[in-house]
């Protein structure tokens, strides 16, 4: 009896309306006696709400039928009556959860007036009638009661700016549901109903001009709600100046609601689908691009849910035009489930933080917890995983895909990527732009933080928890392949609750979680992804013992790197390429978040998160290409593409080329291996990198080998290859920052592997692969002894240094067999790689690209002659005489990595059959053995032997000088005594040449690398910002304007439609 | 005269109403004054509840009450149309709330900025 | 480590900042004996008197004399005579007539950045005996008081004939084993080094220019 | 096994002692011909044995650190070992040194190694003017390197291999066969990058012995300073063959050799004799230019004999 009770009447859906209206009689009452006591009935009110709306949600999900509520006992059309369906429930359940959360975070503000609260509770009742109601006069009646409510709650604040957006906002609306009233009633008066499955039975009735004007009315006044491009400057206003809470609830409570009805409405608006389309798709893309010059914080956030409405009214036309009805809950939900608690929670922060320029959100650059609130509800915002967006945007693309919507597609993309832009603009704005990570933070001068306490981060934290929870359901809902892809996240969570403790202990858990997680997700790969596996893991690890040099805190440092590297093995496992692309993304952000780590990091992590993005989304459409194409998501079915083959493996390999910073895309490249702490530098370049390399093979293997050889593309990925090898080098020849310096280099190196990649012959790709495996020794190498300098000497310009032979010779004996086996000479490793790809250059008829190889091999001498000149030989700094060696800690790896050089370059053998038969699949063998000799159709190459040649000619002179030595008495002299035109020097500096060591170069050739790209980009920017402020002219905060567009968007849509003929 | 009296009165009242919108529309986009522009969305509304009012209105038809004088098999033919008066009942309710919010809105910014001139609220742009 | 003192195997180039006696070399020159076997030695000043590399470090006007030589008219490439821009490599020091006290100081640094054996050959009257600079006040006179000379060629100036032929005079000397001015140097360093502070004012390099 | 590794080493100190020999006899020889030139007699044919023997007749050195000293081992080791690679004189077993190691491409990359040590060797001495010297070298070799790799392309697509024994072997049966006459856009590519790799005039001023004492080796003496004349002798040699043989038909006796390589120099002597310096800057543009265009070209005409 009492559960019959319970579950028919008062968890009954109607019971929400019960609730809100009988708690908005007794507020009043109990207000009487004492305010605490109604804030209670208020909250018992809302979560009430939120728990009838669960309940019978969860009822739904597992299977009960759907609830019709009738009112007045009579059945519809001819009462009003309420839809409790799975849509409805999942809708209603969010937009009550956000609402509690909501009126927690504004609780300070709604107990300021007892009306406030009731008024909270209309609202949120008005929208729950919004999305239930199933009467189209009924869905008026609510969407004025919620506005009604929405404007009371606006006013709450009652200063000039607040009360003037509202006022506009009330002109605005009032104007809009004044149309919508006229088209209501046109509509009954050609149905006869008001009842909205009736009108839509009876449809054929709706016809003529007045049919036509009162679907229009209806359809537009609702999308004006949603606040369209570019009639929304009235929301923009209400936005940036009303209390976060009430913010936060229009933006993602009402904007819910009229989404909603819009979605009710749609089945008479099957002819404006391409116009909503458009609206939406405008909407989402302008709006971003406006939000590019957007500094007051709160403003972008309207701008970004304007957008966000956009999109989600994109995706929902272009689904019903696509007839991918089924797929509205994944998508549309996704996607509205992720900008509801994203963009809320987004909104409360900012009204915690309460700083309205974005240069002032600095303040909470010291506040680790709120950055990283922050940086999830960005991350989300964006459709990273692994929050719904993520797998809501990967399905929205992919059904564009079939749909052959390739425009949509770019807009998506580029919106998304503009929306970034901004986002992570701000969140650099946050992170605080010169912090600095070596220690002595407590001398500069730290701005005054933001003081918040955990009560008001609460509604925050359980959005946040929210957005893992539904990401990890959607995952599920996906076929993801779990826990394992969710495993580096688990390992960086578990890291992050021990990130309290010292350093060095920290850093030695992240191995063991590192070493424990890589093997489990990489011990079951075969072939190539297992070669990979060892690199990247394996090579991983080993650079990542360096990490312990340094023994401070690093907050944060320790977990991102284990998400990191985990994402590594998590791509490499990947079976389809939404897992492919999981791993990706996630690489993507805890990379950028490692960057922002970085002393100087913010700016350049933010060129390089940009740069990612785009590769990624690159990278996503030719997946939904291959998709469409093919209609699988396997990776290996890549290829089974038909003739869109080339355009996907253009996008693919463009995605996978920006990531390996290729010619003219490159300029994230040197920042952000510059600005990223040391250690990290090396693992960007000898193992980050090389995930671009892994893609590229993976695509070439699937996509190049098993339709035809000789795909046009590759010859243009060639030449971009051997561009970047050579631009590379030239850059990194005039570079007086060590790490620019080496951070160029690696670009250039990678450059070479590029073109290997584009040969598509079994030589090219042993080559590639073999540089590879080079790249990662040479180059981990060379940046740990850069770390290790740069320790020593605190100092990054190499004119600075010098002479540091002498405090630090392993480092240099480590550097310099590094720079030989980087340059080519045998008889190190180098050597064989630029010998295979030459060879199978000549044996592919590349020759042009041949003879740049051999220039940028030439070119590669100079910078590499200078890092070891300019830094370790040369005058000795007088501040640096007392210099120890680095950290045996750092020393290590770097010595495993050169007894590996050493190891391979006597014994090729070793590393190439492996390599070669991980091609086998694709290519067959075409290395021929004679013994220790390689032969190709070209040459011959006998690594052992020629070991042995060099080993003899160098140990002869060695012994012959030794000999003459003892003739000689040999005096061991200080840096000063050198000739110096029979005058002494004076200073190590003025002896000392190293700055501008190649200007005779630069005087001869530094035309070619003036830095083009970077204006080019600058431009880009420069671009889009004279464009956003064209674009934005339309926001001159007056309300009589905005109640104007309004009006012309009327008229517009009609005209657009057809005019009143049709 | 003749004319006006050919007429059915609902189209009267529903280009009357039509006219009022149109009125009050442009009082709202013309006129600086935040009053007068509450005073164009009352005319607006007022002309949406005769075009309402006028879209249920049956010329020569009685009043919806089911009874002896009007069969039920009759009804929809001679009784007035009962839905779109009950619905007007309800609009002009929320008419006089929103309206009343208008002037209330209207009354803070006085206070807050001693203007009602629109154009100096526009602090917040672009 | 202890540099500031002088004793047998270190100097203590006092003429030097603390900063500065880090940068230079602070080890007391030693003398070099001949190679044990006397053919050696014989075939060793053979090949010196054969190869005799001179310093371009024109220090006075006898430089101008120094410059026909290499001129097809005399052509001391036949002998083996070369020019070396630095004085790593060179092993005969000409010092081309005068010496001011100034270009002294430079003579005294490039002479002991030549590595032994080295000569010197004093080239005209004024380093004899100061000739027409001999009441000179920045002008030394009596070059020997501050480094060995192995050769005088006395003339003012000397023509490139007679150059040649105190180079063939020199050749002979060396083939004989009897240049060890460089030895003598080091033998009686702290003399040399006495008189040369004495006249150099303004020191400020190390006592021994490595 | 072991035997014929000895008959091997044994063989190459052979070869080895006859090409330095014989490119410290070409440096006076061509010593000479400059003297005439300018009217003088000149320095005697030994001269440069004297020099090199005095210099490890002295009795005292300095040394700056191990870097340094191992400099001029690594220059000549480079040497040596380039000279190893590169077969002497066709079809003789004792000159044809390790060539059975590697092609083409080792002998090219493996001439770095010995720039590459001796520049870090000088590097450490300190001296500024070493590290001028090297920067403006390595500059200039960037730049001649372009039309060179220009033209060993066009040859290796000419024969099809990489190998200097093949491609010597093509070569023979008279002098038409030779690559000058069958190829002479990419000997004409080559031989002006060949001008550039001698070190001689016009560019020879990473040497600049007046602006910044002789440049790389300012601060070597002694014993140092004779491996480094020794290398320079070796190195110019072999350099001389590998020209030879790429370009000029290779060599099947000594005397033969020694003709050819003559002549090879003298164009680099005629030309350093008449022209004077170009500023490094200028050297590079040069090569850029009318050289490269010439490496272009060798390599289409290349193709087109190919096709036709």
């Amino acid at each position: 009896m009492v559960s019959s009770f319970f579950s028919d009447i008062l968890l009954h859906p109607l019971g929400i309306y019960v609730l809100a209206l009988g708690a908005g009689f007794l507020i009043p009452l109990f207000d009487r006696a004492h305010r605490g006591s109604a804030v209670l009935v208020f909250f018992a009110a809302l979560a009430g709400m939120v728990a009838i709306a669960g309940l019978n949600l969860l009822a739904i999900v597992n299977g009960a039928p759907s609830i019709d509520i009738e009112t007045a006992g009579i059945a519809p059309p001819f009462s009003i009556n309420l839809r409790f369906g799975l849509l409805e429930g999942g809708f209603v359940l969010a937009v009550n959860t956000a609402a509690l959360l909501a009126a927690w975070h504004c609780l300070p503000a709604l107990r300021q007036h007892a009306s406030a609260l009731l008024l909270f509770l209309i609202m949120v009742m008005g929208i729950n009638g919004m999305i239930m109601t199933r009467d189209l006069f009924n869905l008026f009646i609510f969407i004025e009661i919620t506005s009604i409510a929405t404007y009371a709650l606006i006013g709450m604040e009652r200063t000039g700016s607040v009360l003037a957006a509202g006022f506009k906002y009330i002109i605005a609306t009032s104007v809009a549901t004044t149309f919508f009233l006229l088209g209501t009633i046109f509509i009954y008066y050609q149905v006869g109903t008001l009842n909205i499955d009736d009108i839509i039975v009876h449809a054929d009735l709706i016809q003529g001009p007045i049919g036509f004007i009162a679907t229009l009315f209806v359809l537009t006044s609702l999308l004006i709600e949603l606040k369209p491009y570019p009639a929304n400057g009235w929301g923009l206003d209400v936005y940036e100046t009303a209390h976060s809470g009430i913010a936060s609830l229009i933006s993602v409570g009402v904007s819910a609601g009229v989404f909603f009805a819009i979605y009710k409405v749609l089945p008479l608006m099957d002819s404006y689908l391409t116009s909503i389309a458009f609206i939406g798709g405008a909407t989402f893309l302008v709006s971003n691009i406006i939000g590019l010059k957007q500094d007051n914080a709160r403003r972008l956030l309207g701008y970004s849910s304007i957008g966000q409405m956009g999109l989600l009214t994109l995706a929902l036309a272009l689904l019903l035009q696509l007839e991918a009805s089924s797929q509205l809950v994944l998508v549309v939900g996704g996607l509205f489930i992720n900008h509801m608690l994203a963009k809320a929670g987004l909104f409360w922060l900012a009204g915690i933080i309460d700083r309205s320029q974005l240069k002032d959100w600095c303040a909470i650059a010291q506040r680790p917890g709120l950055l990283l609130l922050l940086g999830i509800m960005m991350a989300a915002l964006i459709g990273l995983p692994p929050f719904p967006g993520f797998w809501a945007k990967w399905q929205l693309v992919m059904i564009l895909a079939e749909g052959g919507q390739y425009l949509w597609i770019a807009v998506v993309l580029i919106g998304s990527l503009l929306e970034a832009a901004y986002l992570f603009r701000w969140f650099s704005h946050a992170r605080g732009t010169d912090n600095n990570s070596m220690g002595d933070s407590s001398t500069d001068e730290v701005p005054p933080q933001a003081v918040v306490s955990l009560a008001q981060q609460l509604p925050v934290a359980i959005a946040t928890l929210l957005l893992f929870v539904i990401g990890y359901v959607m995952a599920l809902a996906m076929n993801i392949e779990t826990p394992g892809m969710f495993l580096p996240l688990l390992a960086g969570f578990a890291l992050w609750l021990i990130d309290g403790i010292r350093g060095r202990l920290k850093a030695l858990a992240m191995l063991l979680v590192v070493g424990a997680g890589g093997y489990w997700l990489t011990n079951d790969l075969d072939g190539i992804n297992r070669l990979f596996s060892y690199l990247l893991v394996g090579g991983g690890l080993l650079v990542s013992i360096a990490v312990m040099y340094r023994n401070d805190d690093r907050r944060g440092f320790y977990p991102l790197l284990a998400v990191l590297l985990l994402s590594l093995a998590v791509l490499l496992r990947a079976k389809t390429s939404l897992e492919f692309f999981f791993g990706w993304e996630l690489m993507t952000l805890s990379s950028y978040l490692l960057v922002t780590l970085g002393r100087n990091g913010v700016k350049p992590a933010l060129n390089y998160l940009l740069f990612s993005l785009a590769s990624a989304y690159f990278i996503l459409a030719g997946f939904a290409l291959a998709y469409a194409a093919s209609g699988s998501l396997l990776l290996s079915d890549l290829g089974n593409s038909g003739d869109s083959i080339g355009l996907i493996f253009s996008l693919l390999a463009i995605g996978f080329v920006i990531k390996m910073g290729g010619f003219g895309v490159h300029i994230w490249l040197p920042g952000a291996y510059a600005e990223a702490d040391d250690d990290f530098t090396a693992l960007l370049s000898a193992v980050v990198s090389k995930a671009g390399i892994f893609g590229l093979v993976l695509i070439a293997a699937n996509l190049g080998v098993q339709s035809d050889i000789g795909l046009d593309p590759t010859y243009v990925l060639g030449w971009i290859g051997i561009l970047t090898a050579t631009f590379g080098a030239l850059m990194a020849v005039f570079q007086e920052d060590i790490k620019r310096m080496v951070a160029y280099s690696s670009m250039g190196q990678l450059g070479y592997i590029v073109t290997g990649i584009a040969l598509m012959s079994h030589l090219g790709w042993v080559s590639a692969l073999y540089m590879t495996v080079n790249h990662f020794l040479f180059k981990g190498i060379l940046f740990l002894s850069i770390a290790g300098i740069v320790l020593r000497t605190n100092e990054r310009m190499m004119y600075k240094m010098g002479g540091l032979i002498k405090n630090m010779p392993f480092t240099f004996v480590f550097t310099m067999i590094a720079i030989i086996a980087m340059s080519g000479v045998p008889p190190l490793t180098g050597f064989g790689g630029k010998w295979m790809l030459f060879n199978a250059l000549m044996d592919k008829g590349w020759y042009f690209i041949a003879a740049f190889a051999f220039f940028s091999s030439a070119v590669a001498f100079l910078y590499m002659f200078r890092l070891l000149q300019t830094v370790f030989l040369g005058q000795r700094k007088l501040e640096h005489a007392q210099l120890r060696e680095a950290p045996a800690i750092l020393l290590a790896p770097q010595f495993i990595m050169i007894a590996a050089i050493m190891v391979i370059s006597a014994y090729p053998r070793l590393l190439l059959d492996p390599l070669s038969a991980a091609i086998d699949p694709w290519i067959s063998n075409t290395l021929v053995w004679e013994g220790f000799a390689l032969q190709t159709q070209y040459g011959y190459w006998n690594a052992p032997m020629i070991m042995a040649v060099v080993g003899g000619v160098w140990m002869v002179p060695l012994i012959i000088l030794l000999l003459v030595s003892l003739t000689m008495k040999i005096q061991k002299v200080e840096q000063f005594n050198i000739v110096y035109a029979a005058e002494r020097p004076h200073r190590p500096e003025d002896t000392h040449f190293a700055y501008n060591f190649f200007a005779h170069y630069d005087r001869a050739i530094g035309f070619l690398v003036r830095p083009r790209a970077t204006a080019f980009w600058n431009a880009a920017v420069e671009w889009s910002h004279t464009l956003a402020s064209s674009l934005r002219v339309f926001y001159n905060g007056n309300g009589q304007t905005y109640a104007l567009f309004i009006l012309m968007y009327f008229v517009a849509m009609v005209l657009f439609n057809g005019g009143l003929g049709s | 005269m003749s004319i006006l009296a050919d007429l059915p009165i609902s189209l009267i009242v529903l280009c009357s109403g039509l006219g009022l919108v149109l009125i009050g529309l442009w009082g709202m986009l013309t006129q600086r004054n935040m009053i007068r522009m509450i005073v164009g969305f009352s005319l607006t509304d007022t002309g949406v509840h005769m075009v309402m009012v006028s879209i249920g209105y049956v010329t020569g038809g009685t009043a919806p009450i089911i009874n002896d004088a009007v069969p039920m098999a009759d009804a929809v033919n001679r009784v007035v149309d009962p839905v779109p008066s009950a619905l007007v009942l309800t609009a002009i309710v929320i008419g006089l709330g929103v309206t009343a919010v208008m002037l209330s809105y209207a009354v803070r910014i006085y206070k807050a900025r001693k203007t009602l001139m629109i154009d100096e609220c526009t602090e917040s742009k672009w | 480590m202890i540099k500031s003192l002088s004793t047998e195997d270190t100097l203590e180039n006092a003429g030097l900042t603390e900063e500065e006696q880090q940068l230079f070399c602070n080890a007391r020159p030693k003398q070099y004996e001949p190679y044990p076997i006397k053919a050696v030695e014989d075939f060793a000043n053979w090949a010196r008197a054969n190869s005799l590399w001179i310093l371009a470090f024109g220090t006075g006007c006898g430089a101008i004399e120094l410059r026909p030589l290499m001129t097809a008219r005399f052509d001391a490439n036949r002998f083996g005579v070369a020019g070396r821009p630095t004085p790593r490599q060179s092993s005969v020091f000409v010092i081309g007539g005068y010496a001011s006290v100034k270009t002294l100081k430079r003579i005294i640094r490039s002479y002991e950045q030549m590595q032994g054996p080295k000569f010197v050959i004093a080239l005209g009257i004024c380093p004899v005996n100061g000739g027409m600079y001999f009441d000179s006040y920045n002008t030394i006179n009596q070059f020997d008081m501050y480094l060995p000379v192995d050769l005088y060629i006395t003339g003012c100036m000397p023509r490139p004939e007679v150059l040649v032929a105190g180079i063939v005079e020199l050749q002979k000397k060396i083939k004989q084993g009897r240049c060890d001015g460089a030895n003598r140097y080091i033998e009686n360093f702290d003399w040399y080094k006495a008189n040369q502070k004495k006249v150099i004012k303004n020191w400020d390099m190390p006592d021994y220019n490595w | 096994m072991i035997a014929e590794w000895i008959g091997k080493i044994g063989n190459f100190t052979l070869t080895l002692l006859i090409v330095t020999a014989y490119g410290l006899f070409m440096t006076a020889f061509i010593e000479r011909i400059i003297a005439k030139v300018q009217g003088r007699i000149g320095i005697p044919y030994w001269q440069p044995v004297i020099n090199i023997l005095k210099n490890f007749f002295k009795r005292t050195a300095v040394s700056h650190g191990y870097m340094f000293y191992l400099g001029p081992v690594f220059r000549i080791a480079g040497g040596i070992g380039t000279l190893a690679f590169i077969p002497v004189i066709y079809g003789s077993e004792t000159f044809s040194n390790f060539s059975m190691a590697g092609d083409l491409f080792l002998v090219i990359y493996f001439m770095f190694f010995g720039q590459l040590g001796m520049a870090l060797g000088a590097g450490e001495s300190g001296h500024p003017y070493s590290a001028i010297g090297i920067a403006r070298g390595l500059s200039q070799m960037t730049a001649y390197e372009v039309p060179f790799a220009l033209a060993v392309i066009s040859i290796v697509i000419q024969y099809d291999t990489l190998s200097i024994t093949e491609i010597v072997a093509a070569q023979q049966g008279g002098w038409e066969n030779w690559t000058v006459f069958t190829n002479w856009v990419a000997t004409l590519a080559a031989m002006l990058a060949f001008l550039g790799m001698t070190g001689y005039s016009p560019f020879d001023i990473f040497l600049a012995p007046q602006e910044i004492p002789i440049g790389p080796p300012t601060e070597f003496h002694s014993a140092y300073l004779s491996f480094m004349s020794l290398n320079r002798a070796l190195f110019g040699a072999t350099k001389l063959v590998l020209f030879m043989n790429l370009f000029f038909g290779g060599a099947t006796g000594l005397l033969e050799l020694m003709i050819k390589t003559w002549l090879i120099y003298m164009v680099a002597i005629v030309i350093g004799v008449s022209f004077p310096r170009f500023r490094v800057d200028q050297a590079i543009r040069f090569f850029f230019k009318i050289p490269t265009l010439i490496g272009i070209m060798s390599i289409v005409y290349a193709q087109m004999m190919l096709t036709s």
